[in-house]
């Protein structure tokens, strides 16, 4: 059963239809790669895919179930897996560390989180802690949830290992608002990849990077496959979609005009339009 | 060279610049220190718990607001701002009718007490706060939100990061809210009672007077000078107040 | 000795004589600035006595109410033309200062202490106040005190002098705040306060707390008497003042017309003011100062040894 | 069915309800309705005039101060922020000591009459409009800044953008700046004089007292229900007032 | 004399040292590419060339005329001659249009921007106050700079033309905030080119464009060429590079590793790294 699956989506702004019927899917260690002209509607479907909107008509399923008919908290849980990055990579304010850390803060319980928040702020340790306690005669009366201090880091491990995928472990403590854009663009992809999510979306992943820096990302995303992980992947970039994607949806005016294999769809395409696009011939 | 010496008396700036000294003997002589203490502190107490407070419930509200789309929307913002607007007079009476002997919470003995000064002022501060967080809130790029939201932040998550990025504009807020809780007179006049007792040690102390309350004695008095230097103090625990505010602000940063 | 008269400030910018700068020739013309305390204007009174004023010479009275010494602060600084007040000891200073000058008696009422109904001290029907307030501190009855300088305030002050008691403790509560307040404040407690009767009256509706001991007004003692004044400013200390209006109130508040109206004057079916401009007999002096004590004499002859005792050197 | 019809007057909310119209009805009693009118009309004519000037003061401070960087700026901020905690008989002090006719601008004569209380309207609402502007203006994007720079904006072009994008706080700031002024009584009470005359129709009207001053009256007899209906009537201004800023803000999102 | 040029140009922030003695011009008529890797400075140089930020040390000249030497209003003179696009798109929180018309409207005087913004506002133009003044009786004293009012246009010709040119023609009055990532990206475009700069500097302005729409853009920068507009354009598509590029220059580290002419950069490049980054091998 596939992973992400989304079936007769249909969707629109107030004023605006956006999707028409979109019936796809990938599935764990699958990527899909999705191409079309911009304006077209691949973040529409992808905020659809990670559960931002709630389609007008259609289901978006994971694992093979209907998300929009769980309850709340069943379908937060089911959020949690995923991992998306966006085309305008919209880092917080803050370290690039914290940054990258952010989707696994997030999925700790909150007695965890307050505690690591206390622990930094106030520069408490379980050391320094003890000897408090024993400064004021009390150490037998240590709580025993202090020895859970030490074992969190600022940022913890899995950071650092998404941030050294993408060339950024060195930036750690740098703010995120002095970055470039590729740099912001590689940390955003960290922040996504930390938390070792089911299925990873990925919106225009590398439109701000070198082709050095490309083949960093897109051989992460080989990786994530490896692991497991279903891939979206919005792209604009016929070659990447070629190198990476084992298959292909090609979207035109909101709605598939094209699905399959990434050779089928970009050898022998079955739609006019979508052989017209995949070989950058098509007006609009 | 003497004409120079005659006129520089007559400088239009000497009797405004010379009285500044006077005031503050005087204040030194009629307040003792203690007692100047004493009201200093239910100053701070009372604004400071109230604002707390406020803040807690300010922000709570802007979020709450900021966070939802629904059809009357536009109309909650527009009473909360209004609310910036309650004239102080007013919020005493009101809380006045309530705690009154007479009134529905009569039997709590609450009027005339220091908590009845920090149930007005939080009714003072809670608008204020509530409408500049919310406009700070409202600023923060939804594309910040989308992204806590797809980190697997839950809704609190999400609130929580947007007040992050707002932080600028939330502790604007809560020093606003301070501002105008801790200069107001009217309720705190009407439900505390501007209350000085003097205790044992012979010694005048304030039980529900604050800085406010006891510079309208000072001008019911004619004693402007006195007046001002007591707002001199008022101002220099608000610059106070304000410099931890901004040192949050600046550590935000970070 | 004490050196009398509006003579003695030295002000040597004034030389071009007192009143008669241009504008304010003309009686009818412009506005008059009174400062008066919040028991004239609270209680309605100058609401009631104002407009047959304008109505007569043409000048809008603009009140200031404010505590006494704000009213007095506010007529030091030439901010008003005029003041209505009732502090002797202040308006005395006032004039000896040489900033008011022409003062004329007015009206006067009387101090009552107020408290609860069921009277926690037992001071009901006692006919001396420094009993009264020996008691209440005794009893450690809840009392509030105006505590803002103002007449009733120094009042208060003075009965507790002469009761020889120095209040002190939690039931001794300042309020720092008008009459009006004061006595709100004092039912909400319940406490005892000393009230001007002409606030009590005006207010009698709104609270539950009854007269224990009565001012001079019903057969209580003098020391609880409570005279108001009206003293207008010196043009020769502030040359921007409406003198020639200030006079002109003057007039109107001491003339039959004005005595008639504050004695008409009522408050839930109660006189509150009582009018002393006119006498009986022959009036010379306008301006007696309060420690003056000459009433078992004829007035030209107590004034004249006033005089003597306090002008002429004891060497001379 | 007896006993039901008994209990209904025991119904703990009767009391609390019932006496609202009777304050109005002792409001309209003993305010006649032009008099009613022509306190509103100072009211308004006094805080939307300072509210006007303090608005292109603070906006214009907020830009300066969101615009350059210097060393004391923190200070300066904190400065502005403290003056949000200005109390009002304070300001009125103030102002009454520089107009008095023995001040240094007492030849303008101009104390008691209704430029003083813009004037001191003016100081309050001055520092609450630049603080939540400036904040506002801080909050707004860097690229934006640049966008406008880029596009071949001079420095007044690029804060005009500014303001624009910042506009939702802006109105905030504009809206909080009013409710302190709208609200305030210390300083109006003490350089305005709450002056009501008799016109020459007989009629009582306001000179110089406006909504807050004339509560306080009420507030001082001890007439609380009149001094809340004059209240609610000064929030159904404000909440007209508002509901334009709000309205303003909407539009101004297009 | 080249339009826009750089010499030993030195800058760093406070504690990060970026751009070392980079010189580089480009010519009216001429499209200068910028490549080099992610972070390395390109976006800090376009910067320095649009006047944002002043150089340490080193002269950033337009027309031979060293602009840090002028005074502050012959700067912003120069400045407006200048047409910049940024990798984030950032536009104004209003519509499409106005968005567009934006450069157009800061090189107005202020009487006539304040005067239409009063009609637009207002909804007043010449027709409508001629009545209003005839209607007071006073038809003759109509003000002379009435007539203006009505030869503007909410929108001008000029960006018309330039969202036209982008293919966007058909969304002024669209709200920017609704815009898909690439439909900004070209407005940004069209609001650089609506004033007809004498020298444009694209950062990296087809990142999030599909073929189709990057070949609109390109084609634009070659239109832009022969109008004798001098461009300097940051991109990490190498294809790009070669496609609209007269003379290419590599940045590596913040400083100019290779310079010169298209097809030699490419083909035969003096510097070792320079062709390790070319060709898509340099490690960092
Ligand atoms: N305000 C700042 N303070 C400190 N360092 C900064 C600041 N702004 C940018 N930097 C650093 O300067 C370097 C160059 O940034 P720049 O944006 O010029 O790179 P770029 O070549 O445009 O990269 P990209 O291709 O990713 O856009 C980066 O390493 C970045 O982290
Ligand atoms: N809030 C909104 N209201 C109305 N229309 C919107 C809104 N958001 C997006 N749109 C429109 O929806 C369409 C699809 O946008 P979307 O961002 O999904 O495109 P895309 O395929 O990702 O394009 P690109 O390649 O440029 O990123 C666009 O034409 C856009 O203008
Ligand atoms: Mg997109
Ligand atoms: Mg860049």
């Amino acid at each position: 059963m596939a992973m992400l699956a989304a079936s007769d989506l249909t969707f629109g702004y107030e004023d605006a239809h956006i999707l028409s019927d979109v019936t796809l899917s990938a599935d764990r260690g699958e990527v899909l790669a999705i191409i079309g002209p911009s304006g077209t509607g691949k973040t529409t479907l992808l905020r659809l895919l990670s559960l931002f909107e709630r389609p007008d008509a259609g289901t978006v399923a994971l694992d093979g179930e209907d998300v929009w008919a769980l309850p709340a908290e069943e379908r937060l849980a089911r959020r949690k897996r995923l991992g998306m990055v966006f085309q305008d990579r919209s880092l917080f304010s803050t370290t690039v560390g914290a940054n990258a850390a952010y989707g696994l803060t997030v999925r700790r319980p909150w007695r965890d989180r307050m505690s690591s928040w206390l622990r930094v702020r106030l520069g408490l340790d379980e050391t320094r802690l003890r000897e408090l306690f024993a400064t004021l005669g009390m150490a037998e009366r240590v709580p025993p949830w202090l020895s859970r201090l030490t074992v969190e880091q600022t940022v913890p491990d899995a950071a650092r290992e998404a941030l050294a995928t993408v060339g950024m472990a060195e930036r750690v403590d740098q703010r995120a608002s002095e970055l470039s854009a590729g740099e912001a663009q590689r940390v955003a992809f960290a922040r996504a990849l930390a938390p070792d999510p089911d299925a990873l979306l990925l919106d225009e992943p590398t439109s701000n990077l070198d082709p050095r820096n490309t083949a960093l990302i897109e051989d992460a995303v080989g990786d994530a496959r490896d692991r497991d992980i279903a891939v979206v992947l919005a792209t604009h970039d016929m070659d990447q979609a070629r190198r990476v994607a084992d298959r292909v949806a090609v979207f035109l005016d909101g709605t598939v005009i094209e699905q399959g294999a990434t050779d089928r769809v970009f050898e022998a395409p079955g739609d006019d339009r979508a052989r017209q696009f995949v070989e950058g011939e098509l007006v609009y | 060279m003497d004409t120079a010496v005659v006129s520089l008396p007559a400088l239009p700036l000497g009797p405004t610049l010379v009285p500044l000294p006077v005031p503050l003997q005087g204040l030194l002589s009629e307040f003792s220190l203690p007692y100047l203490f004493s009201v200093a502190r239910v100053t701070l107490e009372v604004s400071l718990t109230a604002v707390a407070i406020a803040t807690v419930l300010g922000v709570l509200t802007a979020l709450a607001l900021g966070f939802t789309e629904f059809p009357g929307k536009g109309v909650v913002e527009t009473v909360v701002n209004t609310g910036m607007g309650f004239p102080s007079v007013v919020v005493g009476l009101a809380v006045l009718l309530l705690l009154s002997n007479s009134g529905p919470l009569g039997t709590f003995e609450l009027l005339f007490t220091r908590r009845a000064m920090i149930v007005s002022q939080i009714v003072l501060a809670f608008p204020v706060i509530t409408s500049v967080s919310l406009s700070a809130i409202e600023g923060v790029d939804q594309s910040l939100r989308d992204a806590a939201f797809a980190a697997g932040g839950t809704r609190r998550d999400v609130q929580l990061t947007v007040v992050r990025e707002a932080r600028y504009g939330v502790i604007t807020a809560v020093l606003a809210g301070f501002g105008r809780a801790v200069s107001e007179v009217g309720s705190v006049l009407i439900v505390g009672g501007n209350i000085a007792i003097i205790n044992e040690a012979g010694q005048r102390e304030s039980l529900t007077r604050t800085l406010t309350t006891a510079i309208t004695i000072e001008a019911r008095k004619g004693q402007y000078e006195t007046g001002i230097a007591l707002g001199v103090i008022l101002l220099a625990l608000a610059l106070g107040v304000n410099a931890l505010g901004g040192y949050v602000k600046q550590r935000g940063e970070r | 000795t004490e050196s009398l008269g509006a003579n003695q400030s030295g002000d040597d910018g004034n030389g071009d004589g007192d009143g008669s700068d241009g504008g304010s020739s003309d009686v009818g013309d412009g506005s008059l600035v009174l400062a008066t305390t919040t028991s004239t204007y609270d209680t309605g009174l100058l609401d009631a006595l104002n407009p047959t004023f304008q109505e007569s010479f043409g000048i809008q009275v603009e009140t200031i109410s404010q505590g006494t010494g704000a009213a007095i602060q506010t007529a030091r600084d030439g901010d008003a033309d005029v003041i209505l007040v009732h502090a002797r000891g202040a308006e005395d200073e006032f004039i000896s200062d040489g900033v008011g000058l022409n003062r004329r008696d007015v009206m006067f009422n009387d101090f009552v202490v107020v408290g609860p109904e069921d009277d926690p001290a037992g001071i009901d029907g006692m006919g001396s106040a420094t009993e009264a307030f020996d008691t209440i501190a005794s009893e450690q009855a809840t009392f509030l005190s105006r505590g803002d300088d103002s007449g009733t305030n120094k009042k208060e002050l003075n009965i507790w002098e002469a009761a020889g008691t120095e209040p002190s403790g939690s039931w001794y509560q300042e309020t720092g705040q008008g009459m009006g307040a004061t006595l709100n404040q004092a039912n909400q407690s319940p406490g005892y306060t000393l009230a001007d009767r002409g606030t009590y009256l005006s207010q009698q509706d709104e609270i539950d707390l009854v007269i224990h001991v009565q001012g001079p007004l019903k057969d209580g003692p003098e020391i609880l008497m409570n005279p108001y004044g009206v003293i207008p400013v010196n043009p020769a200390v502030h040359d921007n003042v409406n003198y020639q209006a200030a006079m002109a109130y003057v007039g109107f508040l001491t003339s039959p017309g004005g005595q008639t109206a504050i004695e008409e004057y009522t408050a839930n079916g109660q006189q509150l003011f009582f009018p002393n401009a006119l006498a009986d007999g022959p009036q010379f002096g306008q301006y007696v100062p309060q420690d003056f004590d000459g009433s078992a004499e004829s007035m030209r002859r107590a004034q004249y040894r006033h005089w003597v005792d306090t002008i002429v050197p004891n060497d001379y």
